[in-house]
Parts: C-alpha cells; structure tokens; sequence
C-alpha cells in the first residue's frame, strides 16, 4: 500500500516525529512504499541540519536523513512554514526539500492512506 | 473530467478537523491554509469545527492590541473557493455558551453522532 | 500570590489544577486561551464563578477582544491591559505560571 | 474507522472528544501519552471501560513500556506494536488523529 | 556563607513544578535539567510534581521500544544534588490510581491545600 | 523593579513569545527593568535569524532583537536546547546570546520577580 505521513511538531520536543519515523519503518518493513512524508507547523523544524543532541540521544533529523536515502522516500518541509520558522536551503538537511502545500495535497490524493502525527 | 485530470484519478472526500483556539497557537491558522490550497485540487472538501475549534469562528475578532493578524475574515471566503461545507459540533457550541449566531459564516450544526457518521465516509481526514 | 493560566479550560486542565491549589485571596488572571473560561453560558464559568468567591479574578483584555469575547464577559472578572499584567506581577511577592 | 489518540486524558479532553463522537465497531489506538488512559485504577480507565463494549480498543506496546504501564493496563485493550499500528492503519479505510 | 558569596544575596526558595508526563514531550527532561543546575547555586529549591508529572516519577520505564533515553533514573540522582525536597499532590496520584509505593524516589506526598501553601511561600516558581 | 522573563516557545506556533514581549515593553514603560529575557525549551527558536514571516503579519524575532537593542536587555539562548533543535551561532540573530542554564538560576536569584512564559 502506498502510505502518506504528515509530521507536525518539531524534533524531540514532542515525540510526534519518532513515532511517524518509527511507524515509517515498520511499514517499509512490511512491505508498504512511504510516498511522502510532509513537514507542517513546527515539524518543518524536523528538517534543519544544525541540530546536535546529547551523544546518548537519538538524532531524529539524521535517522530521517537516512530512512528517505535508504528507501527513497519523499521528505517535503512545507515552504510557508518553514519561512516563519526559520527552515531555509541553507539550514536544510539532506534528504529534505522545500516545497509548497500542494503536495500534502497531493499525497492525500495518490495515496492509499495519509497518517497524522502530530500534538 | 477537469478534476480527474488534476488529480490523476477519482475525487477525494477530504476533512479538515478544527479543534484548537485562534492566536493561542498557529495551528488554526495554518490550518486554513492547507484547506485554501486543496481546494484549488477540486476533491471533496468537508471543514469541521468542534471543541475549540468553534472559537476560530466567532465573530467580533479585534487583534489590534494584541497585534496578530486577525484572520477571521478569511473563513467567510471559503465561499470563494468552493468550500461549501462547513460543520460545526453541537455539542461543542452548548458546551461553550455560543449559538450559529455567533458565527461569522453560515454553518451545518451536527450532533456528534452525526459528525461521527460523517467522519467514517471520508478518505482523508486531515487534523493539527 | 498571583497564578497565571494561559489555557482554554476545555482543552486543557490547567485551570481546573490551578483552582484546586490556589489559597483563598490568591489572584487569577487569564491570558492567551485562558480567557475562554470567562465566557458568559460557557460550563468552564460557572466553576469559574464559584471560585470567585475566595479568589480576585482578572483576565488579560488585549486577548479578551483578540478572540471576539470582549461583550461576553461574565461579571467578577477584571480586564487588564499588558500595563495591569505588570502591575499584579509587581504587586505580589510570586507568582506561577499553569503551563 | 480508525481513532488514533496520542493526548493523556488527564490533560488534554482529546479522548473524550473521540469517543463522543466514534460510532460503535470504530477502532481506538492509544499511542503516546495517550496509554495513560488505559492504566487499572484511574478515573480514564472507567470511562474507557465503558466506551470498550461498543470499540475496539489497542495501544502502542512500546508507549506502554517506556512509561512503566506494562503491567498495569486494563483488561479489553489490546497492545500492538509499531508493525501493528501500520496494520490497523492499512485495514481501516480512514483514520483519525486526535490531535 | 559560601551562599551568600556564589548568588550575591540571601538564599532564595525555588519552586519547580513539573506538570508534564514524560518522552510525549520534552518539558520533563528538559525541566529536570534545570533542577539540576540550579541546584548548583546553593539555593532552596523544591521540586513539585503534581498532574501528569507524578508520571515522571513511574518505576519500570523501559524505553527500548521507543529508542528514547529513560530518564528516570535521574531523579535518583537529586539525592546527590541536595535536592532533598520532593513533593507529590495526592489528588494527582488518586486520579490516576497511583500511590506513593509506585514512584521510584521517596516523596513528600502533600494535599492540593497544602500544595497551595508551599506554592505561596516560594521567592520563585519555575514551571514548563 | 528588575524583572526577568523565561521563554518556552517558539515564535508564532505559541503565543506566548508575543506575551512576553507585550509584557517586557509595558514594563519597561512603566519604568521597571528587563534584566533578562532567557530563552528555553522551544523557546530558543525565537533566536533564530533566518524567519520570514508573511509581509502582513509582525516579526517576532526582530521585535525582539530591536527591544533588546533600546533597552539593553541580555536575550540567552539555552545552549542544551538550542543545540538539540539546531540553533547555533551561525543562525542566531542579532542581540541574542547562547549560554547556559546557570544564566536562568542567576535570573531567578537576582530579579525582584521571573515570570514564565510558555504553553
């Protein structure tokens, strides 16, 4: 099945973002195709390369770094949000893109289904 | 058909589920923004307000001391997008003292088994 | 002592959590969302209500008008402006924040 | 339908608002601090009783144990894991995010 | 007094007063961290936890699952700090079925009026 | 009277930087001092320099930048929690400072009152 996921809060302040990224790779795992993965409100704060937690903290924003490159999966950080907050092409980390909110819509339309994270 | 060449397929029914207060947070905001920009990809669009979601559409906002944008007027522009369908919780205005007439837009009031039967037939249901 | 709730009683419990500890003659002021649970016919205010008996009430009027709630106000409460937020952090020795 | 509720009840009024409104045979998966709901003993976990004669009800195994809910947990609420999160996901045909 | 010398003053009472249930959020680590360092500058503090904070204090979290560090422990660790005064609301526990044999450090456990009273002693309240 | 502030969250997706900011300039007015604004939790977002925030809507960060600048008021950025959500030197905006959590137990210990603001 093709699965879309919106992420809506901000990493490690809400654990919004770890259980989409867990739900992701258990749905990979099982055979599903993540067609996207849309950062809206404060989850567009997902996609800064500048974070650096604790050593003995997970890294939310790499982990989603490498799941997008390992099963190329589409991670688009919603252009209107991310200019309030401060998420631009020179903060960006790999594997994300910037883009308009046409493409939740989009992935709300081609996929089989769109799953909310968020606080 | 116009809108199955846009969206490469059959319409959608989509929700836009509104339960948070303007100003206190973004997300009502923001909100309406996503449901500005889908409508422009001609699916079936259904906005519902329920909890403090009715507070986004109370009429007599004045954000001038608090100096936020007042975005109230843009709900009474749905219209203009062809987002028909507004709903609102009984339940929820009783439980807060308001009635339709506190509302700046006309509105569907529903029970809540009725918003419950109405939540099950959509294909997205999108909420902040 | 002055608690500050910033919180619509109908999403959040922080009123409810602030009411049940506050000491009689303690000071209330709603801010933000808090300020719905002044609303006139709403549920939240009459438990508001009752605790105005041993409480001084107050909520923050720039976000009273922001939300369209300035005519609908129940009696008891005293509107402040940003300039009477300071004046009741001033004039009590601490206050607390229902986050 | 699914219901998918991440908000503790004793905070936030997402729950409630959920089962105001799910109709019967509707499915409610407590994620986050949503499985605060479901501990023995609790006020939630009677009215989550209530409302489990005409749900279903899961939570998320993993959220259970990292709050130390293990063996607390009601009777009539079943633990998935994040693999069957992603089932009750793809076998519903629409689901819902009480944020 | 050394006390005197490191905060330049007379000895405050701090308050922290923890709400929040714990890895939904941040705020309750993040909140501890905060004791931590102000526990450093030879103050009066107290730590409160009362709503979903009594959670905080849960015995058996086990965070594999969820790839979060378990933080608990660390309220072990306040003993160390000479952070010594711990109090929990009953009402808090009550609600939620819980009792003073489930927390994983020993507490003062206080009722809401008697919360209210400690609450309107404090120099300061901090609060996330 | 020396007042200091805590900041919780982040520019507009919380109020609560525009009530703080209400809150220092009528005090300021009315004659007291802001001896700091520290920011934690989410709140060191609102240091970042790289918000562009819709032309009719205000700008939270750079209001804040201009307050600090009129009065002399000490903006901190919690390291710990600028560091987890990617708030840095390179992105920090004008009149704002990162530093430690120490700089929120000396506000505390040397202001007449702190009042928190968040959600």
């Amino acid at each position: 099945m093709k699965i879309g996921l919106m992420v809506n809060e901000g990493p490690y302040t809400h654990q919004a973002s770890d259980t989409a990224w867990q739900f992701a790779r258990a749905a990979l795992a099982a055979g599903h195709q993540i067609s996207r993965v849309f950062f809206y409100h404060d989850g567009v704060n997902n996609g800064t390369r500048l974070t650096e937690p604790p050593q003995d903290d997970r890294n939310v924003v790499s982990r989603w770094s490498t799941l997008a490159e390992e099963h190329q999966i589409d991670l688009v950080v919603c252009v209107a949000a991310a200019l309030r907050r401060g998420i631009k092409d020179e903060n960006l980390a790999k594997g994300f893109r910037i883009s308009g909110l046409g493409q939740l819509a989009d992935a709300g339309i081609k996929a089989d289904r769109l799953v909310v994270f968020g606080d | 058909m116009e809108e199955e060449q846009k969206s490469g397929g059959k319409i959608k029914k989509f929700m836009f589920l509104n339960r948070k207060a303007p100003y206190g947070t973004v997300y009502a905001l923001e909100s309406l923004e996503v449901v500005l920009i889908t409508a422009t990809f001609d699916q079936d669009v259904s906005v519902v307000f329920m909890d403090d979601g009715v507070y986004e559409l109370a009429k007599g906002q004045n954000t001038k001391a608090v100096e936020i944008k007042n975005f109230s007027p843009a709900y009474r522009a749905l219209d203009g997008y062809d987002v028909e369908k507004l709903y609102v919780e009984r339940e929820s205005l009783d439980a807060r003292g308001l009635t339709e007439a506190d509302l700046v837009v006309a509105v569907e009031v529903l029970s809540a088994a009725e918003m419950g039967r109405l939540m099950a037939e959509q294909d997205v249901v999108l909420s902040s | 002592m002055l608690h500050i709730v910033n919180k619509s009683p109908y999403e959040k419990n922080a009123l409810e959590s602030c009411l049940r500890v506050a000491e009689a003659g303690s000071a209330v002021l709603l801010t933000e969302d808090g300020v719905y649970a002044a609303v006139r016919g709403g549920s939240a205010a009459e438990k508001l209500l009752k605790a105005a008996e041993s409480l001084k009430l107050y909520a923050l009027a720039p976000d009273v008008q922001a939300r369209g709630m300035a005519e609908r106000m129940i009696d008891g409460v005293t509107l402040v402006d940003y300039t009477g937020f300071v004046e009741l952090v001033t004039t009590h020795p601490v206050n607390l924040s229902w986050l």
